[in-house]
C-alpha cells in the first residue's frame, strides 16, 4: 500500500487530539501523495496490486487498483482535502463541544473510503464497507439536538443496504467459490442483482435513496457536502464494478434506463418544490446520479446495438458527469454552509438579497448553480452534451427495440434537465435576488476567507474545464481505452470539444462587446423598482417560493406528495388568511420513517448497549462482522 | 456572411410584418413597417433607470442573452442555407444556449424584486419545461428522416417535396410543431400579448418592466432574433433542399404574417391553461417520431 | 312623456330628527321591508340621515349625532352601510362599533385617518405574499390600488385602496351659488356627464320646485352615453384577453355614438349639453334624422359584432366562470347597476324610482353573474337603450321650448334625484340653504357601493384575471372619491 | 370566425386618414375667438374658472362650457379649430381679435421624430382627459402611426403626459413615475386641469407643487382635450409644426 494511506493513518493522531489543523495539513499531504499513485496508474502502470495473505477463512487478500477504482481514487484524493480544508473553518464557525470523536470519523471515513478501491476481496471490502457507514454515521451526528432520528435512520438504512450486499457477496462466494472480486464475473442474475440493491443503497437510487434528503440537512456543511459529492460515488463505484464485468441483456438495460428515469425524476420533482436548501441539493445529488446513470444505460445500449460511437459517449458522458458533479455538489454544499452560517436558517423563504450582503458567495454560488443546471460554460453542460449526443446516435440503431429505449432517455433527460433549470434558478433568485425576506437574511454578512477559499478553487475546477472541456475528456481518456471503447470516435469528441471551446469563446467576445458597448454608452441611475409608483413597498411583496412552480406544479401534481393547510374565515369581511405547505417525500414518510421507528424500538431492548461510548459502537460494529464471517462460513 | 448580414438587420423589420398585418386585418393605419428599428435606436440613445435592488445580473443579463442568442444564431441556415457554424450535434448546444440567454433573463427579472416580475418569471419559465424535450424530439425525428447530423443538414435536407407522402405529413407535422414553439418561445398570443397593458397578465413584458434604454432595446433585439431563428427554421422545412433564397423569405414572410393574422383572431388563453398547450407540440413531436419510426425501421 | 315630479319630495317630517335606536330600529324595520339604503350620511347639522328606498317609495329618516360620537354599526348585520359607515368615521369621527372593516375612504387631507398609515389587511404565513398595483396603473386609467393576499397565482383576498382621485369636489359644490355649478357636477365623473349632469339638474330644479323642459333631448343624451360606456367597456373587455378585433370594432362603434354626441353638444362627452332648466342645444330637424341613420346603423353593426364576438370559443373560455359574484351577495352589499343585474337583482332606477315614463321598459338581467354575464348584459342594455334613444327621436319636437325660466331656490329644502346612469343608481341629495347656495350636497355614485363586488369576485382566481374581472366592472374612481 | 370577416367587412376601414387635416364637426367647440371689443371683465364674471384675463382669454383655465359664447355670440366665439396647443403657458393666451395661437419653438431631439413612447399618469383626473387620450390611440385616431407608443413602465418611457389637477394624494405616485423615466425625458400636460387646476384650482385637495419643480414642454388645452388635439399637439412637437 502506499505512503499516501499511512499519512491519512497518521492524520487521525492529532485529530485525537482535537488538533484540526494538522489533521488538514496531514490529509492534504497524504492526499497529494494518493493523488499522485492515482494518476500514475491511471495513465502509465496497467494495475498495481499484491496479495496480502490472511489466515482462513479469510484467506489471500488481492490489494489492487485498476483504472476504475484509480479514477474514483483520483475524485477522493483530489475532493476530499478540500473538504477537510473548509470543515477546519467551519467548525471554528460552529464550534461543538464533540470535536475529537467528529474529527477522529472524519478521518476514518475519508480513510475507508480510499482504502475500499484498493480491496478487492469482498470480506475486507464488507468491513470497511461497515466501517464507512459508521464512521459517517457519526459524522452526521453533529450537534446532539434535532438530527438524532435522522441520523439514526441514515445508519439503520446503511445497515440494510448492507445486508443487501452481504446475501449478495455470499451467494457470489458459494457460485465462485472465491472471496476475490474475480468471482463476480459471469455471476447468476439473483446475487448480482443483490449486490447491485446493496450498491443502490449507498448511490441514492430512487427507491432507496430517501436517506439522502433526511441525512444531509442535519449533517454539517462539510460532511454533507463530502458524502454526497463522494460518498454516494463508491455506491456507483460498486455498480460499475459489477456492469463493467458482466454482460447485459437488452431487457435488462432497458429496466435499468426505467429505474434511472424514475430516479431522477422523482428527484428533480422534490427538487422544485423543496424549500430546504441543503435538501434541495440532496435531492440533486439523486437527480444527478440518475442523469449518470442514464449515460451508462446508454453506453450498455451502444454496445448492445453494437453503435460504437453511442457506447463510448455514453460511457464518456456518465464518468465526466461523475466526476463533474463531485466538483460542484461540494461547491454547492460548501456555498450553503456560509448562506447557514451567515443568516442561521436553511428555509429559502428567510433568505432573500444575499447576493447584495455576500456578494462573493453569490458570485460563486452562481457559478455552481449554472453548473448543476448544466447551462453553458461550465462542466456539467460537457457531460450533459456527451450524453445528449449519446442518444442522438440511437437513430441509427437497427432494431427498434435498441432505439426506443435511446429516444425515452432523450425525452426523459430534457424533461428533467429543463426541471432542474427552472428548479436551480428558483433556488438561486429567492436567495440571493430580490429584498430580504426576514431579519436574519437583512443582517447577513460576508464569512471569513478560509471559507470562501475552498468554494473559490472548486470554482475554478468547474469553469476551467467547462470552457476548455478537452482537459477532462484526457482524463478520462484512459478509462475509456480500458473499457475497450471506440477510440477513434473519442478522439472526434476531443475535436468537437475544441470547437465548443471556440463557440465561447466567440459567445464571451461578443459578451464581452456588448457589455463594454453599454458601459460607455450609458449613463445609470438608480431608482426604485417599478412597483405602480405605490411608495411604501415592503419585503412581503415579492413571490413566495411556491409561487414559482405553481404553473408546474399543476402539472406535477400526481408525483408531489404535499401536505398544505389553508384558512380562511370572514364574517362579513375577511379576518384570517393562512395557507402552508409541505412537500414530503413519500418513500420516506410511508415506508421508512414505519420502519426505522420499528426497529429503533426493537433496538431499544438493548439500550443498555446504546451507550453513547464510541468505542463500544465499534466493537458492536465488529462483532457484527464476526457473526456475519461464521455464518458465511457456516454456509460453506 | 450573408447570414450574418440578415442577422443583423431581418429580425426587427420582419416583425414590422407582424404589427402591418394586424393593421390591416382590424382596419387602422397601424405601425410603419420600420418603426421597430426606430424604436431601437431611439432606445440605444436614452440613459438608463437601474432598480436600487438591482445587482451586476441585471447589467449584464441582456448583453449575455443576446451574446448568447446570435451564437446560438450562428449555427442556423438563414438567406444561405450555410450555416456561419455547424458541426455534428451542435443543436444541442444551440438549445442550451437559449436556455442560458432565457435563464440570465429570468434571474435578472427576479433581481428586481417585484412581485409582478416574480410571476412573469414563473410564467414564462414552466414553458422551457415541455420545449426543450419536444424540441430535442423533433431534431430526433429529423435526424430519423435525413441521418444528418447538423442543424443546417438537417434543415436544409427535410422538407415537404422530399419522397413518400409519410415525409410530407412528418415536415409538416413537425412544422406546426415548430410554430407552436415559436409562438410560446416569442410569448405572442394566444398564450401571452405582446400588446398587453397589465402587469399582472404578462408573461414576457413584465419580465422587462424594469429595463429601460440600450438594455431593453437589445432585449427586443433579442426577442426578435429568436423568432428570426425559429421561423427560418420551419421555413427551411417547408422549402426543396437548396432552393433560391426567393422561396425562403417568401415561406419566412408567410409564417410572419400567419402570426399576425392569428393574432388578430384568437383571444389569448387563461394562463394556467396555457402549459395545456404548451404540450401539444411534445405530443406532436412524439406523433412524427413514431411515424418515422415506422417508416424506417419498417416494424410490420 | 313626462310624468314629473313623482318621488321628489320624500315625507318631510319623517326627516325630524328621532331618537338614536330609533332611527337605528326603524332602518332595522325598513330593511326588513325589503328596503335597501340609499344614502346614509352625516351633514355639518350634526345629523345622520339615512335616505332609505323600495321600488316607488322613498324614505328619508335622520337623527342627531350621538353624544359620545359612537354607536353600535349596522354593518354586521346589514353589510350594505359598511362603505357608509366608513364615510361617516373618516368625515364626523363618529366611530360606527365593532365596524368589521373600520378603515379611511378618501382620505381627505384633513380626514381622520393619515393616508399613509393606511391599514391594509395582512396574512402572517410565509406563503401568503402580497402584490400591489397601483395607482399608476399600466394602461391609461384613473389610479386606485389594489392590494392582494397570493397564494401563489391564486387571489386569496383582494383590497382596494380609494382616495387618489379625491379633489374635495363636495366642498366646492357647496360654496357658491349652486345654478352656477353645473360644470363642476359635468366632472364628477366625466364619463358619465349626463348621469351626474341629470341628477344635478332634477335636484336643483325640484330644490326650487320648477320643472325642466326638453326632458326628452336629456333622455336622448343619457341613453346615448349609457351605449357609448358599454361599447367601451365591452371592447376593454376583447382587448384585455387580446381578441383585438371585437375590441377594435367596438371602439370604433363608440367613437360614432359619442362623435354624434358632439354633433348634438360639441363634446365628445356631452358636457355643457345640460342646464339647470333644461338642455342648452336645440336639436334641429336634420340632425335628429342623421341621428336616426347613425344610431340605426350602429344597432346593426353592434348587433354584428357583438353576436360574432359571444360566438368565440377562445373568448367565452375566458368569460365563463370568471369572477362570480353570487345572488344572495350583491343583495347584502346592495350592489346596483351591471354588477347587480349581472347577479340576477332587477335594480334599475329607470323602473323603480321613474324620473320619466319609459314606456314598456323591463329590467335586463342576466343569472350568473360572471364576466360573461356583465359583458352580455351591457351587450343587451345597449340594445335596449338604442330601442328607446329610436323612440325618443320619434318623439321629440324641433319647435319646443328648451330651457325653462330659474325660479329660486327653497330654503331649507331637502330634495332627492335618482338617476340610472351608465354604471347604475346615481343618487343626489342636497338641503337649500338659502336662495341660492345648498347647505350640504351628497353624492352616491353606484361605484361606491360597487367595489366591494369586484374584491369579492377575484378571491380565488387567477390573479392574471383580475384586470378582465376589473373591467368587466368598470367603476369609476373619481366617481366615488370625489 | 366567419361572421367575424362579415362584420369586419361591413365595419369597413375606419382610421381617419389623416387626423391632422381631417376636418371635424363644426359643433365642436375649437380654438376660441374673441371679438376685438370683447369685454373681458364681463365676460370674467360669467365664467366659471375665471379665465379671462385683462389681456384675454387664457386656453389653459378655460373650460370650453361655452357659457360666454352663449351669453356674448358677439364677443366670443369657439371655432371648430382643434389645433391648440402650445409650448410655454404664456402662448395659450388669447388676445382678443387674435386669430390663432402662436407657432411652437419647441421641437424634441431627432431620435424621437418617428418614435415617442408616453406614459400618462391620471392625477385626479374626472377620467375624460384619460378616455380621450385612451381613445386617441384607437382604431379611429389612431396615434401609433406616427410612431408614438402609449407604454406600461415608465422605464420604457420619454415623456409623462398628465392629466388632472394633481391630487394631494396623488402627488407622491406622480413624482414616483417622473422619477423612474429615464433621461432625456419631457413632461406633457393634457387638459385644463392639468394646465392650470381648472375647476378645482381652488379646492384644498390639489396639491400641483410638482408643477413648481418640472417645466412642462408641451401644453395641450381642452376639457377634455380632443383626440385631434392631443395628435396634432404632439405630433407637431415630434416633427415640428409645418
Amino acid at each position: 500500500m502506499s505512503i499516501g494511506i499511512l499519512i491519512l493513518f497518521i492524520a487521525l493522531i492529532p485529530a485525537l487530539w482535537k488538533r484540526s489543523d494538522y489533521f488538514v495539513i496531514l490529509w492534504i499531504l497524504g492526499s497529494s501523495f494518493l493523488a499522485y499513485e492515482y494518476m500514475e496508474v491511471l495513465y502509465s502502470r496497467s494495475v498495481q496490486d499484491f496479495i496480502l495473505v490472511m489466515p482462513p477463512p479469510v484467506g489471500s487478500v488481492s490489494i489492487a487498483l485498476n483504472k476504475l477504482s484509480a479514477f474514483f481514487g483520483v475524485i477522493f484524493a483530489l475532493g476530499l482535502p478540500v473538504g477537510m480544508f473548509y470543515g477546519h473553518f467551519y467548525l471554528k464557525e460552529h464550534p461543538i463541544d464533540a470535536l475529537r470523536s467528529h474529527l477522529f470519523w472524519l478521518g476514518v471515513m475519508g480513510l475507508s473510503m480510499h482504502c475500499l478501491l484498493w480491496i478487492r476481496h469482498s470480506l475486507i471490502f464488507l468491513m470497511f464497507w461497515e466501517l464507512m457507514s459508521l464512521s459517517s454515521f457519526f459524522c452526521v451526528l453533529f450537534s446532539k439536538r434535532s438530527n438524532r432520528e435522522a441520523g439514526l435512520n441514515y445508519l439503520i438504512t446503511m445497515q440494510v443496504g448492507a445486508a443487501f450486499l452481504i446475501a449478495g457477496f455470499a451467494m457470489a462466494y458459494n457460485q465462485s467459490g472465491t472471496f476475490d472480486f474475480s468471482g463476480f464475473e459471469k455471476m447468476n442474475t439473483l446475487p448480482m442483482y443483490l449486490i447491485l440493491i446493496g450498491f443502490a443503497f449507498k448511490a441514492g437510487i430512487f427507491p432507496f435513496a430517501s436517506w439522502l434528503p433526511q441525512a444531509h440537512p442535519v449533517a454539517p456543511a462539510h460532511v454533507s457536502g463530502i458524502m454526497s459529492s463522494m460518498l454516494v460515488k463508491t455506491g456507483f463505484y460498486g455498480i460499475l464494478l459489477i456492469i463493467s464485468i458482466n454482460p447485459f441483456s437488452l431487457l435488462e438495460i432497458g429496466f435499468f434506463c426505467l429505474v434511472f428515469s424514475i430516479s431522477a425524476f422523482w428527484a428533480v420533482c422534490h427538487l422544485l418544490s423543496e424549500r430546504n436548501l441543503k435538501r434541495v441539493l440532496a435531492y440533486s445529488t439523486v437527480e444527478n446520479v440518475g442523469i449518470a446513470g442514464l449515460g451508462v444505460c446508454a453506453g450498455l445500449l451502444g454496445l448492445q446495438a453494437n453503435l460504437p460511437n453511442m457506447a463510448m459517449l455514453g460511457f464518456t458522458g456518465a464518468f465526466l458527469h461523475l466526476f463533474f458533479h463531485s466538483i460542484f455538489k461540494a461547491q454547492l454544499f460548501y456555498s450553503s454552509g456560509n448562506i447557514l452560517s451567515a443568516t442561521g436558517t436553511l428555509d429559502i423563504d428567510e433568505m432573500g438579497a444575499l447576493a447584495k450582503r455576500m456578494p462573493y458567495t453569490a458570485v460563486m454560488t452562481l457559478i455552481g448553480i449554472m453548473a448543476i443546471s448544466a447551462l453553458p460554460l461550465t462542466n456539467g453542460f460537457i457531460s450533459e452534451f456527451t450524453i445528449f449526443k449519446a442518444m442522438f446516435e440511437a437513430p441509427a440503431a437497427a432494431h427498434l427495440s435498441q432505439l426506443m429505449p435511446g429516444l425515452m432517455i432523450l425525452a426523459v433527460l430534457a424533461f428533467i434537465g429543463a426541471l432542474a433549470i427552472i428548479a436551480f434558478i428558483r433556488i438561486y433568485a429567492i436567495v440571493f435576488l430580490g429584498s430580504p425576506r426576514s431579519a436574519a437574511a437583512e443582517n447577513a454578512c460576508e464569512l471569513r476567507r478560509g471559507l470562501r477559499l475552498p468554494i473559490a478553487v472548486l470554482s475554478l475546477a468547474i469553469l476551467l474545464p467547462g470552457i476548455l472541456p478537452n482537459i477532462a475528456l484526457r482524463f478520462v481518456k484512459p478509462l475509456i481505452r480500458w473499457f475497450g471503447l471506440d477510440m477513434k470516435h473519442f478522439a472526434f469528441l476531443q475535436f468537437q470539444a475544441l470547437q465548443i471551446s471556440y463557440v465561447y469563446l466567440i459567445l464571451l467576445v461578443l459578451f464581452a462587446v456588448f457589455y463594454i458597448v453599454r458601459k460607455l454608452l450609458v449613463k445609470e441611475k438608480r431608482g426604485a423598482t417599478w412597483a405602480c409608483a405605490y411608495p411604501r413597498v415592503t419585503p412581503r411583496m415579492q413571490s413566495s417560493s411556491i409561487t414559482y412552480i405553481q404553473p408546474l406544479a399543476y402539472f406535477l401534481k400526481p408525483f408531489m406528495y404535499k401536505k398544505s393547510r389553508r384558512v380562511k374565515e370572514e364574517e362579513v369581511f375577511a379576518t384570517k388568511v393562512e395557507y402552508d405547505e409541505q412537500h414530503l417525500d413519500a418513500v420516506w414518510e410511508i415506508i421508512v420513517r414505519p420502519v426505522s421507528k420499528a426497529i429503533s424500538r426493537f433496538l431499544l431492548l438493548f439500550s443498555r448497549i446504546h451507550n453513547g461510548k464510541t468505542n463500544s459502537y465499534i466493537a458492536w460494529g465488529l462483532a457484527f462482522l464476526v457473526i456475519l464471517l461464521v455464518w458465511v462460513v457456516g454456509f460453506r | 456572411m450573408i447570414n450574418i448580414l440578415s442577422i443583423i438587420f431581418f429580425p426587427l423589420l420582419f416583425m414590422g410584418i407582424i404589427h402591418r398585418v394586424k393593421a390591416i386585418m382590424v382596419g387602422r393605419k397601424g405601425k410603419s413597417l420600420w418603426q421597430n428599428q426606430r424604436d431601437f435606436f431611439k432606445l440605444l440613445q436614452k440613459d438608463e433607470v437601474l432598480s436600487q435592488s438591482a445587482t451586476i445580473i441585471s447589467r449584464m443579463a441582456p448583453a449575455l442573452s443576446l451574446a448568447a442568442t446570435i451564437t446560438a444564431a450562428l449555427f442556423v441556415p438563414f438567406l444561405s442555407t450555410k450555416a456561419v457554424l455547424s458541426f455534428r450535434g451542435d443543436f444541442i448546444l444551440v438549445m442550451y444556449l437559449f436556455t442560458l440567454s432565457k435563464g440570465i433573463m429570468a434571474l435578472a427579472a427576479m433581481d428586481s424584486g417585484s412581485s409582478f416580475q416574480g410571476m412573469g418569471t414563473s410564467r414564462e419559465l414552466s414553458f422551457t419545461a415541455f420545449l426543450e424535450p419536444a424540441f430535442f424530439l423533433i431534431i430526433a425525428a429529423l435526424i430519423l428522416s435525413v441521418g444528418a447530423g447538423s442543424l443546417s443538414a438537417i434543415f436544409a435536407l427535410q422538407n415537404v417535396v422530399s419522397a413518400g407522402i409519410w415525409n410530407v405529413f412528418a415536415s409538416l407535422f413537425i412544422a406546426i410543431a415548430l410554430y407552436i414553439i415559436l409562438l410560446v418561445e416569442s410569448c405572442r398570443v394566444p398564450f401571452d400579448d405582446p400588446a398587453t397593458h397589465l402587469e399582472l397578465t404578462m408573461i414576457h413584458e413584465v419580465m422587462v418592466l424594469d429595463y429601460s434604454g440600450f438594455s431593453l432595446a437589445v432585449i427586443h433585439y433579442t426577442g426578435a432574433l429568436k423568432i428570426f431563428i425559429y421561423a427560418s427554421l420551419i421555413s427551411h422545412l417547408i422549402i426543396p433542399p437548396y432552393s433560391s433564397a426567393v422561396w425562403y423569405l417568401l415561406v419566412l414572410a408567410i409564417v410572419y404574417i400567419f402570426t399576425g393574422v392569428l393574432e388578430s383572431l384568437m383571444a389569448r388563453f387563461r394562463m394556467n391553461r396555457n402549459l395545456e398547450l404548451v404540450l401539444v407540440p411534445l405530443s406532436i413531436a412524439m406523433l412524427t417520431l413514431t411515424i418515422l419510426l415506422v417508416l424506417n425501421t419498417g416494424v410490420w | 312623456m313626462m310624468n314629473s315630479d313623482l318621488l321628489y319630495s320624500p315625507t318631510l317630517e319623517s326627516a325630524q330628527p328621532q331618537k338614536l335606536d330609533s332611527f337605528l330600529d326603524r332602518i332595522g324595520e325598513l330593511i326588513n321591508g325589503g328596503y335597501q339604503p340609499l344614502a346614509f350620511f352625516g351633514t355639518d347639522e350634526k345629523l345622520i340621515y339615512a335616505l332609505m328606498g323600495r321600488p316607488q317609495e322613498l324614505e328619508l329618516i335622520c337623527t342627531a349625532f350621538p353624544a359620545s360620537s359612537q354607536y353600535p354599526s349596522l354593518t354586521p348585520e346589514f353589510p350594505a352601510f359598511h362603505i357608509f359607515e366608513r364615510e361617516l368615521y373618516e368625515e364626523y369621527e363618529i366611530v360606527p362599533l365593532n365596524h368589521p372593516w373600520l378603515k379611511g375612504l378618501r382620505h381627505p387631507s384633513h380626514g381622520a385617518v393619515k393616508f399613509e398609515d393606511y391599514p391594509f389587511f395582512k396574512s402572517d404565513s410565509r406563503l401568503i405574499h402580497e402584490v400591489g398595483v397601483g395607482p399608476v396603473h399600466a394602461g391609461v386609467i384613473e389610479p386606485g390600488h389594489f392590494r392582494f393576499l397570493m397564494q401563489g397565482e391564486i387571489v386569496e383576498h383582494l383590497e382596494i385602496q380609494l382616495g387618489y382621485q379625491h379633489r374635495g369636489l363636495i366642498g366646492l359644490l357647496c360654496d357658491g351659488p349652486l345654478i352656477s355649478k353645473m360644470p363642476l357636477a359635468e366632472t364628477i365623473a366625466g364619463d358619465t356627464v349626463i348621469g351626474h349632469g341629470t341628477a344635478f339638474c332634477r335636484l336643483v330644479e325640484s330644490l326650487a320646485e320648477s320643472s325642466p323642459e326638453a326632458n326628452d333631448i336629456r333622455i336622448l343624451l343619457l341613453e346615448m352615453e349609457r351605449v357609448a360606456m358599454h361599447l367601451s367597456t365591452l371592447s376593454a373587455l376583447a382587448g384585455d384577453v387580446a381578441y383585438i378585433m371585437s375590441q377594435n370594432l367596438f371602439a370604433a362603434l363608440r367613437t360614432t355614438v359619442i362623435n354624434a354626441t358632439l354633433s348634438i353638444c360639441g363634446s365628445r362627452f356631452g358636457k355643457r349639453a345640460l342646464c339647470v332648466g333644461g338642455v342648452n342645444y336645440p336639436l334641429n330637424k336634420t340632425l335628429i334624422d342623421t341621428l336616426k341613420v347613425k344610431m340605426q346603423k350602429c344597432a346593426v353593426q353592434i348587433k354584428y359584432t357583438s353576436e360574432a364576438m359571444f360566438a368565440s370559443n377562445s373568448l367565452l373560455s375566458r368569460f365563463d366562470d370568471t369572477g362570480k359574484v353570487s345572488h344572495e351577495d350583491a343583495l347584502r352589499f346592495g350592489f346596483t347597476g351591471i354588477s347587480a343585474k349581472a347577479s340576477g337583482v332587477a335594480v334599475d332606477a329607470r323602473a323603480d324610482y321613474p324620473i320619466w315614463a319609459y314606456p314598456g321598459f323591463e329590467v335586463q338581467t342576466v343569472a350568473s353573474g360572471d364576466v360573461y354575464a356583465r359583458a352580455y348584459l351591457r351587450y343587451k342594455e345597449i340594445m335596449q337603450s338604442l330601442h328607446i334613444i329610436q323612440e325618443v327621436l320619434e318623439q321629440i319636437d324641433p319647435a319646443a321650448p328648451i330651457q325653462a325660466a330659474l325660479k329660486e331656490l327653497v330654503p331649507g329644502k331637502i330634495a332627492i334625484s335618482i338617476v340610472e346612469g351608465a354604471r347604475g343608481r346615481i343618487v343626489h341629495i342636497a338641503k337649500s340653504k338659502d336662495a341660492d347656495k345648498a347647505l350640504w350636497y351628497r353624492i352616491i355614485d353606484p361605484s361606491l357601493t360597487n367595489w366591494q363586488a369586484l374584491a369579492m369576485a377575484v378571491a380565488g382566481e387567477q390573479v392574471s384575471d383580475f384586470p378582465l374581472c376589473n373591467k368587466s366592472f368598470d367603476l369609476s374612481y373619481c366617481g366615488s372619491d370625489l | 370566425m366567419l361572421n367575424f370577416f362579415q362584420a369586419r367587412i361591413r365595419h369597413g376601414y375606419q382610421a381617419i386618414p389623416d387626423p391632422l387635416t381631417v376636418g371635424i364637426d363644426s359643433a365642436f367647440p375649437g380654438l376660441p375667438e374673441l371679438a376685438e371689443d370683447a369685454d373681458l371683465t364681463l365676460l370674467n364674471e360669467l365664467c366659471p374658472t375665471k379665465a379671462f384675463e385683462d389681456d384675454g382669454l387664457d386656453l389653459g383655465r378655460c373650460i370650453f362650457c361655452g357659457l360666454c359664447s352663449r351669453k356674448y355670440p358677439e364677443m366670443v366665439t369657439f371655432t371648430p379649430n382643434y389645433k391648440m396647443a402650445a409650448d410655454s403657458r404664456q402662448k395659450l393666451i388669447m388676445a382678443p381679435g387674435q386669430r390663432t395661437l402662436p407657432r411652437m419653438d419647441f421641437v424634441l431631439p431627432r431620435q424621437f421624430r418617428y418614435s415617442f413612447a408616453l406614459r400618462s399618469v391620471s392625477a385626479a383626473g374626472c377620467n375624460a382627459c384619460e378616455m380621450e387620450l385612451g381613445a386617441s390611440n384607437n382604431v379611429n385616431f389612431d396615434i401609433s402611426r406616427y410612431g408614438v407608443d402609449i407604454v406600461a413602465s415608465p422605464r420604457h418611457a420619454d415623456a409623462l403626459i398628465l392629466t388632472g389637477p394633481i391630487s394631494h394624494n396623488m402627488a407622491d405616485a406622480l413624482s414616483e413615475t417622473w422619477h423612474a423615466i429615464p433621461e432625456p425625458k419631457y413632461l406633457i400636460l393634457c387638459g385644463t386641469c392639468a394646465i392650470s387646476g381648472g375647476l378645482f384650482a381652488g379646492s384644498e385637495a390639489i396639491d400641483r407643487a410638482f408643477l413648481k419643480h418640472w417645466q412642462p414642454c408641451l401644453y395641450i388645452p381642452g376639457c377634455p382635450a380632443h383626440p385631434l388635439s392631443i395628435i396634432s399637439a404632439i405630433v407637431s412637437i415630434m416633427r415640428g409644426s409645418k
